[in-house]
């Protein structure tokens, strides 16, 4: 991707550069050839020329036409994540990265990744607008709250990166900087299993699930006061209403802390914020849990 | 030279230019007002399409009645503002400053009619910021909503304050003989702005107070 | 050496006296006076932030200050510089000098809303000046939410009142323009004979009054936030963290156009007059403004292509970012026809129009990276922006404001500035520009983000350059000031016409009388007629004034 | 500019008499469940249909110079722009999940 970035980059460098060589030379030709000789000099009137007007009306026109479908192309691929992609959630304050790995391993201003294999993160930030900004991949996000913005890359060469957080956002902004590592994958498996890793996030998020009391309600078969969440990742869900949204992860954080916001059609009002019972982690932990019960019902249903 | 009361400034031509010239003045400041307005109707918009339940709901607790009244009200001052110019225009001092009179009041109930509301809201709970209280677990979004509901309206009590205190320094001016047949420009230009005000109100009336009737 | 003859005529400079003539005054040549001196206040106390930030990045510790202090420097450096310097700079003092003159006028449609207009905003100085006294303000002049509405713990809610208030100086001012140019034209001053200059404020009027009341708006709901807890951009409630980002950018976005759009009224008179030649294709140029004053509405969506705003909606941003190039590129390509067979002088305004040209060129073609989707999300936020939009609001519209300022100055005081010193400080301008700016496209392109006071090591030999480069345009930038002031009592007396050059402002003598003409001129041919020998215009019966 | 034109009592009246009529009807209409979103079309078109006859003719604009229609059109024209462009953002923010799924 990075080298895509920059292909377009350098193609744009080449436009600036010849047509500001270009104005510049006729700038300095003209000055010097139409420099004034004499006092009583009056050149000839030009009032202008439509053919010159509609030339450098229509040159300009389809060069920033190739700029805007070539670097459109090269946006659109940036913002769609792979769905091979290894999943990373990371939530960002003030003033620090926390990255935390589907294995459980959490990591603060670093974060490992294989190379060669696309990484997606998953972030939220838990006070004001960040930005996930690593130079060496081309890649930038704003990292916002209330909201889950998503960035992906794949690493092509193993070695220690820069992490910017590139949006203004306090006192330590400019503290909040943390690196990349990536790995070799052999070596990315060793790191993941060495040191203490204890629980995966999805079990997190199952404990989370069981504590909080979710489970009471949401039975797995659909017969509880709320709705089955097994499988509900990425489903289109009826509201009541009218209308429907898809059950992605904003959804669902949104229906944890605002439950009323955005009803199921067929259930009663009945849940209660979890505002300030759950952090952003644990959301996410939740999310990764839920995410995991879509995969078995999927292996199932393969059975 | 025909010297009247009605002289235009020295850098103008005529009084036809000066007149010209202010008439077109307000129409850009009109302009300019509607983008004032326009940010706050941005916001509302991007809110009610993304919490429709919240807004019906919070909608509903506003008074309805208290708001057609007033809507009445205002459409009411804009008429005997329409009036007011009418006199002016033809040279009637008295049955303009009546007019104008009777546009100030109706201006001021319309704001008494406001300031009962914001007293019943503040009573409710249902001012924003640390003692907002919404018994519903839209509670969130609601407090959105009701911002908006006080940032719209007291920009428009605002524009309505400022409004009153033209109108009245427009009665002692036409008392004191200042406007003729030939020149009643503060008149019409004032009168513009009012019936400003009120086409602000004739949106933000559907838009706060009716939108979620039908689910009550 | 003086003659005495220019001090006995009456001007607007000495038809009155002492303070209160100049506070009270309704004569739009004098309101230019008070903007000038205000702007140029704003403009050294920017500068001085600036050099506080640039002195510090000469290191990638953070040694010359902390932290919060950096991060209040970089915001009010931002907050003077845009709303109290280069927002009114070229409207306020030359507009507000030039529009009823160039068209032939006695004075703006509005006088008194004219002073009104100037208190507005020095009120509005006043207060952002007492937030900066009092301990400034760390958001960034983008106030972005929720940093500025919850988390900041400095005095924002005193500086976007203040911006709020400066912006109704904007507003009354555009407002006047518009009229002014509607109603006051002399006989015979059509819209295609008008000067470019005054297009170009015609278009920036519109900016004004449809922009900025958003801005007013927007921040003062910011302030309604912080003051009295209401909710509308706070997340905590389900507020978008998005929703302030478009409302800012509506009009600041465009406020960028406020900036450039007067500048480029300058050059189109300074190109000609020192050319000696009509301009080439005066309706492209013309219409250019307007085309760029409204596409600039439609454009703002590329401030957020990393925001988290719709990958759609950032398609459409960038589609229509990329046409406001093609205005700015046909402004450019007939400025460069202009010169063709011309007759070239060299004096101070005219270099700083060619250095125009070019910086400008350099600034609007980066500008096409940052709209250009896939490379904004490396760029953005770095100092390539910065770089950037340093290129076009200072490289451009300071290098036009000065070029203008020098052009108009003998009509203005009546007397002329040293030229080979004014050229000298020109080039050192220009100069000391580029040693500042170009290293920033680089360290931007190598992803060193703005607003860090410390910095990763390996960026430090390209802030060493551009610090280096500021001192130098520091020194350029002191000159002027130096020696304009020291030709008010030193200068040669400059006549009516120093430059011989076209336009109704150098029909009347220099200073102009109150009322600007004696004698209302007749307009009889287009602009810029610069073959003919002398002028054509007609007056009526009786003649004009002897002049000077 | 706008011409000195005097409109007769009788015509004020009369949309004067309109306007209340419309704020009843808009006022009682929204009671009635018109099923999605018809009743916000409902009550912003009688609101855009009350301001015009404010505009046209309490504001003499219906009386005025062109000049006059372009200075009311623009306000409303930008404002617009503002509400289209920037509604694009939120409405087309879940197109790009609903691609990838």
């Amino acid at each position: 991707m990075a080298a895509r970035v920059d292909a377009l980059f350098y193609f744009l460098v080449a436009v600036s550069v010849f047509f500001s060589t270009l104005i510049f030379v006729l700038i300095i030709v003209f000055a010097i050839k139409y420099r004034r000789r004499s006092e009583n000099e009056r050149p000839q009137a030009i009032p202008g020329n439509l053919r010159l007007e509609v030339l450098w009306t229509t040159i300009p026109l389809a060069l920033t036409m190739v700029m805007f479908v070539w670097g459109a192309k090269v946006y659109f691929d940036i913002s769609y994540p792979p769905i091979d992609a290894l999943e990373i959630s990371v939530v960002a304050k003030q003033w620090m990265w926390k990255a935390q790995h589907p294995e459980g391993q959490s990591e603060i201003n670093e974060l490992h990744v294989p190379a060669q294999r696309p990484v997606k993160l998953v972030m939220t930030s838990q006070d004001v607008i960040h930005d996930f900004f690593v130079p060496a991949f081309r890649v930038k996000k704003d990292v916002l709250p209330g909201r889950y913005t998503t960035v992906w890359f794949e690493a092509t060469r193993p070695g220690s990166y820069r992490l910017f957080c590139a949006q203004y956002c306090g006192t330590q902004h400019a503290g909040m900087v943390g690196r990349i590592v990536v790995m070799e994958p052999s070596e990315f498996q060793a790191w993941l299993s060495g040191g203490a890793a204890g629980v995966s996030m999805a079990g997190a998020g199952e404990t989370l699930f069981q504590r909080l009391g979710c489970a009471a309600c949401h039975l797995p078969n659909g017969t509880g006061r709320g709705p089955s969440l097994v499988g509900l990742i990425g489903k289109k869900v009826r509201l009541q209403g009218g209308g429907s949204v898809t059950a992605d992860e904003g959804y669902i954080r949104e229906s944890i802390l605002h439950p009323q916001a955005k009803l199921v059609a067929g259930y009663p009002p009945v849940m209660s914020t979890f505002k300030g019972l759950i952090s952003e982690d644990g959301i996410m932990q939740i999310l990764a849990y839920l995410k995991s019960l879509n995969r078995e019902e999927g292996t199932e249903g393969k059975k | 030279m025909p010297e009247t009361a009605a002289a235009h400034a020295h850098h103008f031509d005529d009084l036809e230019q000066q007149h010209q010239a202010s008439w077109l003045g307000m129409w850009v400041f009109l302009a300019s007002e509607i983008m004032f307005f326009g940010g706050m109707f941005l916001g509302y918009t991007i809110y009610r399409t993304a919490y429709p339940q919240a807004f019906a709901d919070a909608s509903n607790h506003l008074d309805v009645w208290l708001g057609t009244v007033n809507t009445a009200v205002l459409i009411c001052s804009s008429f005997t503002m329409a009036l007011a110019v009418r006199a002016a225009q033809l040279g009637r001092p008295k049955p303009a400053i009546l007019f104008l009179l009777l546009t100030i009041v109706l201006g001021a109930v319309f704001l008494a009619i406001k300031f009962t509301e914001y007293y019943a809201k503040f009573i409710e709970h249902l001012v924003p910021g640390g003692a907002f209280v919404y018994d519903d677990a839209l509670a969130a979004a609601a407090e959105i909503f009701f911002s908006f509901y006080f940032a719209m309206t007291g920009m428009h009590a605002l524009h309505m304050l400022i409004g009153v205190g033209l109108l009245a320094t427009l009665i002692v001016k036409t008392a004191r003989g200042r406007f003729s047949a030939d020149y009643y420009t503060p008149v019409e230009l004032i009168g513009l702005y009012w019936h400003f005000v009120d086409i602000v109100w004739i949106f933000l009336f559907p838009l706060l107070y009716l939108m979620g009737r039908h689910f009550g | 050496m003086t003659e005495p003859i220019a001090e006995r005529r009456r001007h607007y400079l000495n038809v009155h006296y002492g303070l209160t003539s100049w506070l009270f005054t309704t004569d739009h040549k004098r309101i230019a006076w008070l903007y000038l001196v205000s702007v140029t206040f704003f403009f050294f106390v920017g500068g001085l932030f600036a050099t506080l930030i640039r002195l510090e990045l000469l290191t990638p510790q953070g040694d010359l200050v902390q932290a919060e202090t950096y991060n209040k420097l970089f915001t009010m450096h931002g907050v003077t510089m845009i709303f109290f310097f280069l927002i009114p700079a070229i409207p306020a003092v030359l507009g507000n000098f030039l529009i009823p003159m160039m068209i032939g006028a006695r004075d703006l449609a509005f006088p008194r809303l004219n002073l009104a207009s100037w208190y507005i905003y020095i009120l509005g100085g006043l207060f952002t000046l007492t937030a900066a006294a009092a301990g400034g303000v760390d958001t960034g002049w983008t106030f972005y939410t929720p940093y500025s509405s919850i988390y900041s713990n400095t005095h924002v809610a005193v500086t976007v009142i203040g911006i709020f208030i400066t912006g109704f100086s904007s507003i009354l001012t555009g407002l006047n323009f518009i009229v002014t140019i509607h109603t006051m034209r002399a006989p015979g001053m059509t819209w295609f004979r008008m000067p470019l200059f005054v297009w170009a404020h015609y278009a920036t009027s519109l900016i004004f009054i449809l922009g900025t009341p958003v801005i007013a708006i927007t921040l003062s709901l910011v302030a309604l936030e912080r003051l009295f807890g209401l909710g509308i951009f706070n997340p905590e409630l389900g507020g978008d963290p998005l929703l302030f980002q478009h409302l800012f950018w509506f009009y600041s976005h465009p406020a960028v156009y406020i900036m450039i759009l007067p500048g480029m009224g300058v050059i189109s008179e300074l190109i000609t007059c020192f050319s000696r030649k009509r301009i080439f294709g005066y309706e492209f140029v013309a219409f250019s403004s307007l085309a760029i004053a409204a596409l600039g509405f439609l454009v703002w969506g590329h401030h957020m292509f990393v925001s988290g705003q719709s990958v759609y909606a950032s398609m459409i941003f960038s589609l229509l970012s990329m046409l406001v190039a093609i205005p700015s590129a046909v402004k450019v390509f007939n400025w460069t026809a202009t010169l063709y067979k011309g007759s070239i002088a060299f004096d101070a305004p005219m270099l700083y129009a060619l250095g125009f040209i070019g910086l400008f060129t350099a600034g609007g073609l980066t500008g096409l990276f940052l709209a250009t989707l896939g490379v904004d999300i490396h760029v953005h936020d770095t100092y390539f922006v910065i770089a950037h939009f340093h290129y076009i609001m200072v490289g451009s519209a300071v290098m036009a404001y000065l070029g203008g300022l020098h052009f108009w100055w003998p009509k203005m005081t009546g007397r002329k500035y040293p030229e080979n010193v004014a050229r000298l400080a020109a080039v050192i301008i220009f100069l000391g520009f580029n040693l500042t700016f170009f290293p920033q496209f680089v360290l931007g392109y190598l992803g060193m983000p703005r607003r860090y006071h410390i910095y990763p090591p390996e960026f430090q030999v390209l802030n060493v350059l551009s610090t280096a480069g500021a001192s130098i345009l520091a020194v350029g930038y002191v000159l002027p000031l130096v020696y304009l002031i020291g030709s008010l009592r030193y200068g040669a007396i400059a006549g009516m016409n120093p430059w011989n050059a076209r336009g109704l402002e150098w029909q009347t003598p220099s200073p102009p009388p109150t009322g600007n003409f004696d004698v209302t001129p007749t307009v009889v041919e287009k602009a810029y007629a610069y073959e003919s020998l002398e002028p054509e215009i007609l007056y009526p019966p009786g003649g004009r004034a002897a002049d000077a | 500019m706008n011409s000195r034109h005097i409109v007769s009592v009788g015509l004020y009246t009369a949309i004067f008499g309109a306007l209340v009529l419309l704020t009843l009807a808009t006022a009682g209409v929204a009671f009635v469940d018109l099923g999605g979103e018809l009743n916000s079309i409902v009550a912003l078109t009688i609101a855009v249909v009350k301001a015009l006859l404010v505009i046209l003719f309490f504001m003499h604009v219906r009386y005025s110079s062109r000049l006059t229609w372009v200075f009311a059109g623009a306000g409303f024209f930008w404002l617009l722009i503002l509400l289209v462009l920037t509604m694009a953002d939120p409405l087309s923010r879940d197109w790009l999940e609903a691609v990838i799924q």
